[in-house]
C-alpha cells in the first residue's frame, strides 16, 4: 500500500485556505463572505486531520470536532445577523454597509 | 497510480474546483453548492485519512445542516446576483493579489516541507475508531467539550433574540 | 479553654457592635443602640476576664499563647499571619483597656444622650475598642500596625465628631497628620526590622536576637524609628501638639482615647519591643530623655491653662512622659504599672471633668466656675480622689506607680540624676496644677451667672462609672505596696517573663553597677515605709498642694499679681511656648507655599495637565490622519488584515523556516 | 478468473449493487401501485384495475408515460440547479438503501469467499453514514424549490428545508437511545444486540425498552419523508405541488421515486433499530418457522388461483395465472431446506419493512394535514424535548446498570 505524503494534504489545505482568503476579499455579498470563512475553516480542518493522521494522535480530530461546533454556532448567529441586516437595509452588499465612515 | 492516490487527486481537484467556483459564481446559491462540493470532497479525503467519524460529522453537520442553513437564508432573502461594485481599490489591487501570493507561496512551501515527526499517511495504521475518539473527547477534552456545548447554547439564544421580531 | 482557643471572639464582639450600630443604627432608638454598644463591650470584657482565668492555668512553657488564624500576606520570605498572642503584658493591657472602655461606654450613654449622631458615636467607639484590642493582642508588627493605624483613624473620626465645628475638624486633621509623621518613622522601622530579621513576628525576632546578635547601630536605628512612632502616637515632645487640640472631641473620647488607652499605645509598643531596646542603650537614653523632658515641659504648660480639659490634656502628656521615662531607664514593668493606674485616675479625671462640663452646661473655662463642691458632690469627691492619685499623695494609686518610676530613675540599673530631677520637678508641678484645677473648680465663690447656669448632678449612668473608677484610683496600686516596704513586687514579678525572657546577658559594667547598688537591703518595713513617705516625690507633691492652696484659697488675687510680675514667662507658658506658631512658621507655611506654587501651579497644571492635554491633542491629530484609512468598507479592512497576515507569515517563515525544513 | 478472486470486493459489490438496484426500482414502481390500491380500498374504491389484473401493470404504464411525456423546463429557471435537484434527491434516496443489511452477515456470497451476501457494505459507522446521506437529501428539495424560480416552489422549498432540518434533529436524537443500548453504530451489531427472548417468548427487540424513542422516531421519520400528515412541502391545497410544481415527466418521477426511496430507508432503519432487523420474531425452538416464507408464498399463490378462477376474464385471467405460477414456483424454491435456511433473514426484514410501508399508506388514508406553525411547534416544543428526555433516561438507566455490575 503506497503512502500519500502529509505534505500533499497540507499543500491542498493551503490552496483551499488561500482561495478562501481571496473569496473573502473578493466577494461583496455578506452571505458569500460568510461562506468563504467556512471555506477557510474547512481548509484548516483538513490540515488538522492530516496532522492527526501523520502523528497517529487523535487530538487533531478532536480539534476538528470543536472547529465544526464553533462553525455551527457562528453560522447560526451570523446568519441571524444577516437577516436583520437585510431587513433593515435592502442590500446584502458589504460595499453598501459603509456607515461606519464619518 | 494506486486507488488512494487516484482518490486523493480526484477529490483534491474537486475541492479546488469547488473553491474556485465559490469565488467565480455570481449566484450566491451556486457558491453555496460549490462549497458543498468542497465539503463532500473533503469528507472523502477524511475517509482516506482514516477518520470516518469526522467525515460523517463533516457531511452531517457542515453539508447537511450549516450549508442548508445558508441556502435557506439565501432563499429567504432571495439574494440575487451580487452587484459588482468596486468601492474598495485596496481590496482590488492589494488584497486579491496578496491572497494569491499567500496561497501559492504557502502551498509551495508546504509541498516541499516534511513536518517534523510526521510518518506519512500510511493506510496501514488503523482508522481512528469512534470509540477512541469519544474516549479522548470525554476524558482529556471534557472541559472544552462542555465549554463548546455552552457556546452552542449561547449561540442558539443569540440567534433567537436576533431573529425574533419585537412586537 | 473557651476563649484561649478562640481569641478572635474578643475582637469580633466590638467589631460586630460597630458594624451593627454603624450600618443599621441610624434610625434606632437610643436604648437599642446602647444595648448593642455596651453589650458588645461588656461581653468583650467578660471574655477577657474568662481569658485571664484560663491564662492562669497555662504552664509557663505555653506563654505567650499564640492563636494563628490565617496567613494574611505571603510574598516570598515576607509572611504575615493574622495571629493573636496572649502573655502577661497583653493580659494587663486587655484588662485595662476593656474595663475602662466598658465604663466609658456606660458613661457616654449619659453624656451623649442629647447629641446628634448617637449611633455614629457608639459605632466609632466600638470600632476603636476593636482596633485597640487588635493592637494589644497582635503578635507581629504588621497586625499591630493595623491596630495602630486603626485607633488613629478612630481618634480622627471622634475628634472631628462634631464635624460642623471647624475647630473640631482642624483638630482631627492635626491629630491625624501629626501622628502620621510619627507613623512614617514607625513604618520605616518595621521595614528595617524585616530587612534585619527576615521576619516581623515578635517571637521570631526576639529569638533570633537572642541567638545571633545584630549590630548595635542597626538596633539603635530600628528602636529610634519605632520610638518616633511612639512619640507621635503618645504625644511626646516634639509631636505632642495634637493632643491638647484633640480635646475638641466629646469628653468621653478624650477620656478613653486621649487619656486611658490609645495614647498609651506608644508605651505599650516600646515595652513590647523591650528586647530590642534593651540592646540599644543609646535609644534607651533617648527614650528616657524624651520622656523626662516631656514630663517636665508639658507640666510647665499645664500650670497656667484655664481650660479644664486642656489642663488635663497637658497632664496626660506629662504622665505619658513618666511612662516613657520608666521604659527608658529599663523598668518596663513600672512603666506599664503607671500606664494602668494612669488609665484609672486619668480616665476618672476626664469623666469627672466631663461631668463638671455637663453640669455647667458646656462651660470649660475654670475661671467661670468655682464653688461647685456643694452642688455636685459625687463629681467633687471622685475628682478629688483622682487628683490625689495623680498628684502622688501616698495611699493612692498614682503614688505607688510614680514613686516606683522615680525610684527606678534614681537608683535603677541605669539611673540618671538629671532625669530624676526633671521627673521630681514635674511631679511637683503636676500636683500644683491639679490642685489648682480642683480649687478653681470646686472652691471659692462661684464665678458664673447662677441665674442662667443651673448646676445639676449628672445622672446615675455617669456617676456610677465615676465611683468605680474612683475605687480603682485608690486601690488600683495597692498590690505594689509590699514592694515599697521592701517586700515582694507582685506586679513586676507577674510581668517579669515578658521583660526577662529575651533580656540580654548583663555585660561587665552593668553587672558591676548591679553589684555597686544591690537590691534594697532588707530594712525593717516601718523604716522603709518612712523612707518612702518622706521621699522627695511625696515632699514635692505636698509642696505643690500647699502652694496651690496658698495661691487659690488663701489669697485668690495672688495669681494675677504673680502673672503680672513675671509677665513674659506667663505669656510664654500660656501660649504653650508658641510651639504651634513655630511649627506653622517653620513647616506648615513653607509646605503650603511649595505645594501651591511648585506642585500645583508648576507640576500639576504645567507638567501633568500639559502632558495629558498634549497627548489628547496628539491623539486627535493622528486620529484625523488615520481616519483616512477607515474607509468603512469591509473589503478594505479585510485587505488590510490580509496584508498583516502575509507580513507575519513572511516574518515567521524567514525566522523559523530552517526549523521546519 | 483470478482477477475476480483478486478484486473480490469490487466484483461482489458490483453484482450486489446491480441486484439491489433492480429490486429497489421494482419495489419503488410497485409501491406506488400498492399505495394507490390501499388508499383506494380505504376509501372503498377499486383503484387501478384495468391495466393488467388488479392494475398490476399500472406502474409500467406510468413509467412509459413519464418517459415519453415532454420534459419542459421553465425559461426563467436556473438550469444547473433545476437539473441537479431531482438527480440529487433520487440518487441519495437510493444510495442510503445500499447500507442496509438484508440478512445475517454469516451468509456468504456464492463463489466469492469472505464476502457477505445480503449487505452491499457493512460499515462500522453504518447508521451515521445513513444519516449523512439522508441529511444531504434536503438539497434536492431546496434546490428544486429555488431553481424553479417561481413562487409556490420557493415557498415549498423553504418550508420543506426548514421542516426537514428541524425534524432531522429529533430523528437523530430519538435513535441515540438505541445506539447507547447497542453500544455500536454498525447495523449488524445493533441487530445481533437484539437476539434472545424474554420469558423464552418475547423477542428482545429495542422497541420494548425504547418505546418512547420509537414513537419519536416514527413521527420524525414521517416528517422527514414529507409524508402525510407532514406533507406541507407539497400541500396541494396551499402550494399546488410544492417544490416540484414546475417539474414534469421523468424529473417529476424521480422526485416521486425519491420519496418512496426515503420511505423504504426510514422503514429499514426502524426495522433494524427497533424490530430486530432480520431476526425472526419467534423463538428458535419453533423449527417450523423455517417454512414460513414458502408457506406465505403458497397462500398468495392459492389466493391468486382462486381469484383467477372466480373473477378474472380474458387476458387478465392469463396474466394472473402467470402470477400464480410464479408464486407457487417461488414457494417451491423457498421450501427447499438450504434455500429456506438462507432465505430466513431477508424474509423477516422484508416483511417488517412492508408492514411499515403499509403503516405509512394507512396513515395517508386516514390523517388530515398539520398546519405549518403546528408542525414547527410540535417538532421543536414536543418531539425534541421528549426524545432528549428519552436519551437522558436511557443513559441514566445504563449507567445504573453498569454501576450495579461495578
Amino acid at each position: 500500500m503506497s503512502v500519500i505524503p502529509v505534505s500533499y494534504y497540507l499543500a491542498l489545505s493551503a490552496v483551499l485556505f488561500g482561495l478562501g482568503v481571496i473569496a473573502f476579499v473578493f466577494k461583496r455579498n455578506v452571505i458569500t463572505i460568510f461562506m468563504s470563512i467556512e471555506l477557510m475553516l474547512n481548509a484548516v480542518n483538513l490540515a488538522f486531520v492530516a496532522f492527526a493522521r501523520a502523528h497517529n494522535q487523535l487530538d487533531g480530530l478532536v480539534f476538528v470536532f470543536f472547529v465544526i461546533v464553533v462553525a455551527a454556532a457562528e453560522a447560526a448567529v451570523g446568519l441571524a445577523l444577516v437577516i436583520m441586516l437585510a431587513q433593515n437595509r435592502q442590500s446584502l452588499s458589504v460595499e453598501r454597509m459603509n456607515h461606519l465612515k464619518l | 497510480m494506486t486507488v488512494p492516490f487516484l482518490l486523493f487527486f480526484v477529490c483534491g481537484a474537486l475541492a479546488v474546483v469547488g473553491a474556485i467556483l465559490v469565488i467565480a459564481a455570481r449566484e450566491p446559491v451556486h457558491s453555496a453548492l460549490a462549497l458543498v462540493l468542497v465539503m463532500v470532497a473533503l469528507a472523502v479525503l477524511y475517509l482516506l485519512l482514516g477518520a470516518p467519524f469526522i467525515a460523517a460529522v463533516q457531511i452531517i453537520v457542515y453539508a447537511g445542516a450549516i450549508m442548508v442553513l445558508f441556502v435557506f437564508v439565501i432563499m429567504l432573502l432571495n439574494a440575487g446576483v451580487e452587484e459588482r461594485t468596486d468601492f474598495s481599490s485596496i481590496a482590488k489591487y492589494v488584497g486579491v493579489p496578496l491572497g494569491f501570493v499567500l496561497m501559492l507561496w504557502a502551498a509551495h512551501w508546504l509541498w516541499h516541507s516534511q513536518p517534523a515527526g510526521a510518518i506519512g499517511t500510511a493506510a496501514t495504521t488503523p482508522a481512528a475508531s469512534s470509540r477512541e475518539l469519544s474516549v479522548e473527547l470525554f476524558r482529556q477534552y471534557l472541559f472544552p467539550f462542555e465549554a463548546t456545548s455552552i457556546l452552542i447554547l449561547i449561540a442558539i439564544l443569540g440567534a433567537l433574540v436576533l431573529a425574533k421580531r419585537e412586537e | 479553654m473557651l476563649i484561649l482557643d478562640h481569641l478572635w471572639i474578643i475582637l469580633a464582639l466590638p467589631l460586630a457592635g460597630a458594624a451593627i450600630n454603624g450600618l443599621l443604627g441610624k434610625h434606632w432608638p437610643q436604648s437599642r443602640i446602647n444595648s448593642v454598644a455596651i453589650g458588645s463591650v461588656t461581653l468583650a470584657f467578660l471574655a477577657v476576664v474568662e481569658l485571664v482565668r484560663e491564662f492562669w492555668q497555662l504552664a509557663p512553657g505555653q506563654i505567650p499563647f499564640v492563636g494563628n488564624y490565617f496567613t494574611w500576606i505571603l510574598a516570598g520570605p515576607f509572611r504575615v499571619d493574622f495571629a493573636l498572642a496572649v502573655d502577661q503584658l497583653t493580659v494587663v493591657m486587655l484588662l485595662t483597656v476593656s474595663f475602662v472602655g466598658m465604663l466609658i461606654h456606660i458613661y457616654s450613654t449619659g453624656y451623649m444622650a442629647h447629641e446628634g449622631g448617637y449611633y455614629r458615636f457608639f459605632s466609632y467607639l466600638n470600632l476603636f475598642m476593636f482596633f485597640m484590642l487588635t493592637l494589644v493582642m497582635a503578635t507581629n508588627l504588621i497586625v499591630m500596625f493595623v491596630g495602630w493605624e486603626g485607633v488613629g483613624l478612630c481618634s480622627y473620626l471622634l475628634i472631628g465628631f462634631w464635624f460642623l465645628k471647624k475647630s473640631a475638624i482642624d483638630a482631627g486633621k492635626k491629630a491625624f497628620i501629626t501622628t502620621r509623621i510619627g507613623d512614617f518613622g514607625f513604618t520605616v522601622g518595621v521595614l528595617l526590622v524585616f530587612a534585619t530579621f527576615q521576619s516581623i513576628d515578635f517571637g521570631t525576632i526576639f529569638k533570633s536576637l537572642a541567638t545571633n546578635p545584630v549590630s548595635e547601630l542597626t538596633l539603635t536605628a530600628i528602636c529610634i524609628l519605632l520610638f518616633t512612632g511612639a512619640v507621635g502616637k503618645s504625644a511626646q515632645v516634639p509631636l505632642y501638639v495634637w493632643l491638647p487640640d484633640a480635646m475638641e472631641g466629646p469628653t468621653p473620647v478624650s477620656a478613653l482615647i486621649h487619656a486611658a488607652t490609645m495614647v498609651t499605645a506608644g508605651v505599650y509598643m516600646v515595652a513590647r519591643m523591650n528586647p530590642l531596646f534593651a540592646r540599644a542603650p543609646v535609644a534607651m537614653l533617648i527614650v528616657a530623655i524624651v520622656g523626662a523632658v516631656t514630663a517636665f515641659y508639658s507640666a510647665t504648660i499645664g500650670l497656667v491653662q484655664t481650660d479644664i480639659k486642656k489642663v488635663l490634656a497637658y497632664s496626660t502628656v506629662s504622665q505619658l512622659g513618666y511612662m516613657f521615662l520608666a521604659c527608658g531607664v529599663g523598668s518596663y514593668a513600672t512603666g506599664i504599672f503607671h500606664l494602668m493606674t494612669h488609665a484609672f485616675f486619668k480616665g476618672l479625671l476626664f469623666l469627672a471633668a466631663g461631668s463638671v462640663i455637663h453640669a455647667m452646661g458646656g462651660e470649660q473655662d475654670m475661671m467661670k466656675m468655682g464653688g461647685l463642691a456643694k452642688k455636685i458632690p459625687t463629681t467633687y469627691w471622685t475628682m478629688l480622689i483622682a487628683t490625689l492619685a495623680i498628684a502622688g499623695i501616698p495611699g493612692f494609686a498614682g503614688f505607688f506607680s510614680k514613686d516606683e518610676i522615680l525610684e527606678a530613675v534614681r537608683s535603677g540599673p541605669n539611673a540618671n540624676l538629671i532625669l530624676w530631677l526633671l521627673g521630681v520637678a514635674g511631679a511637683g508641678m503636676t500636683s500644683f496644677y491639679m490642685f489648682r484645677l480642683v480649687f478653681l473648680t470646686f472652691f471659692g465663690a462661684p464665678r458664673y451667672d447662677e441665674h442662667h447656669v443651673h448646676v445639676h448632678e449628672s445622672p446615675k449612668n455617669m456617676t456610677i462609672p465615676l465611683m468605680i473608677l474612683a475605687f480603682f484610683s485608690i486601690f488600683g496600686g495597692w498590690f505594689a505596696a509590699p514592694h515599697l516596704v521592701g517586700g515582694a513586687d507582685y506586679f513586676g514579678h507577674f510581668l517579669e517573663p515578658v521583660f526577662s525572657m529575651y533580656a540580654p546577658q548583663p555585660t561587665g559594667e552593668q553587672a558591676a553597677a548591679l553589684a555597686a547598688n544591690p537590691p534594697a537591703e532588707a530594712v525593717s518595713p516601718a523604716l522603709a515605709l518612712f523612707h518612702v513617705v518622706t521621699g522627695w516625690p511625696v515632699i514635692v507633691a505636698v509642696l505643690g498642694l500647699l502652694v496651690a492652696w496658698w495661691l487659690y484659697i488663701q489669697n485668690p488675687d495672688a495669681p494675677k499679681r504673680l502673672a503680672k510680675s513675671v509677665h513674659g514667662l506667663y505669656a510664654l507658658l500660656l501660649n504653650k511656648y508658641y510651639v504651634d506658631e513655630i511649627y506653622a512658621a517653620l513647616i506648615v507655611r513653607p509646605l503650603l507655599w511649595i505645594s501651591t506654587n511648585v506642585l500645583w501651579h508648576g507640576v500639576d497644571q504645567g507638567l501633568i495637565d500639559g502632558v495629558v492635554n498634549g497627548s489628547a491633542h496628539l491623539a486627535r491629530l493622528s486620529g484625523g490622519r488615520l481616519r483616512e484609512l477607515q474607509s468603512g468598507n469591509t473589503r478594505s479592512y479585510a485587505a488590510w488584515v490580509l496584508v498583516g497576515v502575509v507580513g507575519f507569515t513572511v516574518l515567521l517563515l524567514t525566522l523559523f523556516v530552517t526549523g521546519v525544513h | 478468473m483470478e482477477f475476480i478472486s483478486q478484486h473480490s470486493v469490487l466484483v461482489a459489490s458490483i453484482i450486489k449493487i446491480a441486484v439491489l438496484l433492480l429490486i429497489v426500482m421494482t419495489a419503488l414502481a410497485y409501491l406506488s401501485w400498492a399505495e394507490r390500491k390501499i388508499i383506494a380500498h380505504i376509501q372503498s374504491r377499486w383503484g387501478p384495475y384495468y391495466v393488467g389484473a388488479h392494475g398490476l401493470l399500472q406502474p409500467l404504464a406510468d413509467g412509459l408515460k413519464f418517459l415519453f411525456k415532454e420534459d419542459l423546463t421553465p425559461p426563467t429557471a436556473d438550469r444547473l440547479a433545476y437539473l441537479l435537484a431531482p438527480f440529487l434527491a433520487f440518487s441519495l434516496a437510493v444510495t442510503a438503501i445500499a447500507l442496509i443489511p438484508f440478512g445475517p452477515p454469516s451468509v456468504p456470497f456464492p463463489f466469492l469467499p469472505g464476502q457477505q451476501a445480503f449487505s452491499v457494505t457493512d460499515l462500522s459507522l453504518g447508521l451515521l453514514v445513513v444519516f449523512a446521506i439522508t441529511s444531504m437529501g434536503v438539497y434536492g428539495v431546496v434546490l428544486a424549490g429555488w431553481s424553479s424560480n417561481s413562487k409556490y416552489p420557493l415557498l415549498g422549498g423553504l418550508r420543506s428545508s426548514a421542516q426537514m432540518v428541524s425534524y432531522e434533529v429529533s430523528l437523530t436524537m430519538s435513535v441515540v437511545g438505541v445506539v447507547l443500548m447497542a453500544g455500536t453504530l454498525n447495523f449488524n451489531e445493533i441487530i445481533s444486540n437484539q437476539r434472545g427472548y424474554w420469558f423464552h417468548l418475547i423477542p428482545r427487540w429495542h422497541v420494548f425498552p425504547q418505546i418512547v424513542g420509537f414513537l419519536c422516531y416514527l413521527i420524525a421519520a414521517i416528517a422527514e419523508t414529507n409524508r402525510i400528515p407532514f406533507d406541507l412541502p407539497e400541500g396541494e391545497t396551499e402550494l399546488v405541488g410544492g417544490f416540484h410544481t414546475e417539474y414534469s415527466s421523468f424529473k417529476f418521477a424521480m422526485f416521486f421515486m425519491a420519496e418512496y426511496g426515503n420511505m423504504i430507508t426510514v422503514s429499514c432503519l426502524a426495522t433494524i433499530l427497533f424490530f430486530g432487523g432480520w431476526l425472526s420474531p419467534f423463538p428458535d425452538r419453533w423449527t417450523w418457522q423455517v417454512y414460513l416464507p414458502g408457506a406465505s408464498l403458497v397462500l398468495l399463490g392459492l389466493y391468486c388461483a382462486y381469484d383467477t378462477v372466480t373473477t378474472m376474464r380474458g387476458i387478465a385471467r392469463i396474466q394472473l395465472t402467470v402470477v400464480t405460477l410464479l408464486c407457487l414456483g417461488a414457494a417451491l424454491l423457498c421450501l427447499l431446506p438450504p434455500v429456506a435456511a438462507v432465505i430466513q433473514g431477508p424474509f423477516w426484514i422484508t416483511t417488517k419493512i412492508l408492514l411499515f410501508l403499509f403503516f405509512y399508506m394507512w396513515l395517508r388514508g386516514t390523517l388530515p394535514r398539520f398546519r405549518y406553525d403546528q408542525l414547527m411547534s410540535f417538532g421543536w416544543k414536543l418531539l425534541l424535548p421528549v426524545s432528549l428526555a428519552n436519551l437522558v433516561v436511557t443513559a441514566a438507566w445504563l449507567m445504573w446498570g453498569w454501576m450495579r455490575q461495578g
